[in-house]
């Protein structure tokens, strides 16, 4: 699964995206940021506050209950500050 | 009634005048055009800034803007929108963003205009890092901005990230 | 912060995205530009026209539109504001009408110039006079345009004119 | 008192302004409309329906019941249609 990641949460975790092999138990939004505040310090810093970071599947934005079972690519970034 | 609807995204400025006078040019059923233009101010919450850097994620951007053109041209009787979003580093007076809008009655060109911008703030995958004497910051997206955006939300149909 | 403002009447066309500069030049305290202009469209109540002419009362067009340019600087944040309307004869596709409003945040810009624009519609002494094949009538007023003047209106400060 | 005529008002009366002696009976906007209906026929037409005719002192905005006394100038005019 392709990963991908804007503004602070590019800079926290030091790559604009990579391709992941989630683990089966995780299906949801929220529970793959659980686990990838798991995979070390930099993602830990990350995602310290999941509540404040937004995502997207497949480049539409989704709640963090959303199912990630089939998805391309999945984003997370800060609210966004645009216009 | 022919509708134009363009969305643009590029590092260039624009030419908000000439994007407007294409929408209303060879037709006389524009009675109204509002044109928005967004400027890089030179200071962020009290402090003198050097320049904005605008990321973007690249594909869902335009797929976000182009939805929310669609949703402004059901809304309202719209002849033509067009909306330019810069991205790239832009220095305070330098603009960043534009819409335009045309209709023949000003309350739908204001309305959608604004229902547009609004939705740019909030929802459009576009983040802000200011450049400051003290180093580079990322600016905080603004309560206001949300409840502004929210207030177009019909209930029930309220979006994902607006929770 | 500097404001300014300018009203002018006048019969010849004008250059919206010039007096658009004009407001922002030289300054980054400017976030927002919203402009508006209002053309003459080529029908109006479904017949096609040949021209609209403009009369307006002098004098009292000016001191109208500068009081209320002076009320929206007061009610909103704004550092700058233009009004241009023109009068005489005005063929469909000529500009009739531009409102410019400058401030660092766009709601105060976008609020500003609406408000201007419904008071221009319902309060500003103008007539339109319609040139049609089967000859000239003068426009009505809309009862919409009445509405939407009256919104601004804050309890027990209505206008003489909206009884 | 100068009394000015505009758009359809002037059309009707037939001239823009004028210098009229106003009896010293009428005291208000919308007695000075009655009483102008009453000089002749292109002022009946004019002033026929005084509801839908606004007036303006000095340049100002006035209701039908506004005094007209030391008015140096009063307008008649239909609902304003311009921007």
């Amino acid at each position: 699964m392709k990963i991908r990641y804007f503004a602070w949460v590019r800079e926290r975790v030091g790559k604009p995206e990579e391709d992941i092999e989630v683990p089966s138990g995780v299906a949801t939004v929220a529970e793959l940021m659980a686990w990838l505040a798991s995979r070390g310090e930099e993602y830990a810093h990350a995602f310290a506050n999941p509540k404040v970071i937004r995502a997207a599947i497949d480049r539409a934005h989704v709640r963090p209950d959303a199912a990630i079972e089939n998805a391309g690519e999945i984003a997370f970034f800060p609210p966004m500050t645009g216009g | 009634m022919t509708t134009s609807s363009t969305v643009r995204l590029q590092r260039e400025p624009f030419d908000a005048a000439a994007e407007a006078a294409k929408l209303t040019r060879g037709r006389t059923d524009a009675g109204a055009v509002v044109t928005f233009i967004g400027i890089c101010r030179g200071s962020e919450a009290g402090q003198p800034i050097a320049a904005l850097t605008l990321e973007h994620y690249p594909g869902m951007a335009e797929a976000e803007i182009e939805r929310h053109v669609a949703e402004a041209l059901e809304r309202w009787p719209l002849l033509g929108v067009t909306v330019i979003h810069r991205y790239g580093r832009i220095v305070p007076g330098e603009d960043i963003v534009m819409v335009v809008t045309v209709s023949s009655h000003r309350q739908a060109a204001f309305a959608a205009a604004e229902f547009l911008m609004d939705y740019l703030k909030t929802r459009a995958p576009f983040w802000k890092q200011v450049e400051k004497a003290d180093g580079t910051t990322w600016v905080d997206a603004k309560a206001a901005d949300d409840a502004a955006a929210e207030r177009w939300s019909a209930p029930g149909r309220k979006h994902a990230a607006a929770e």
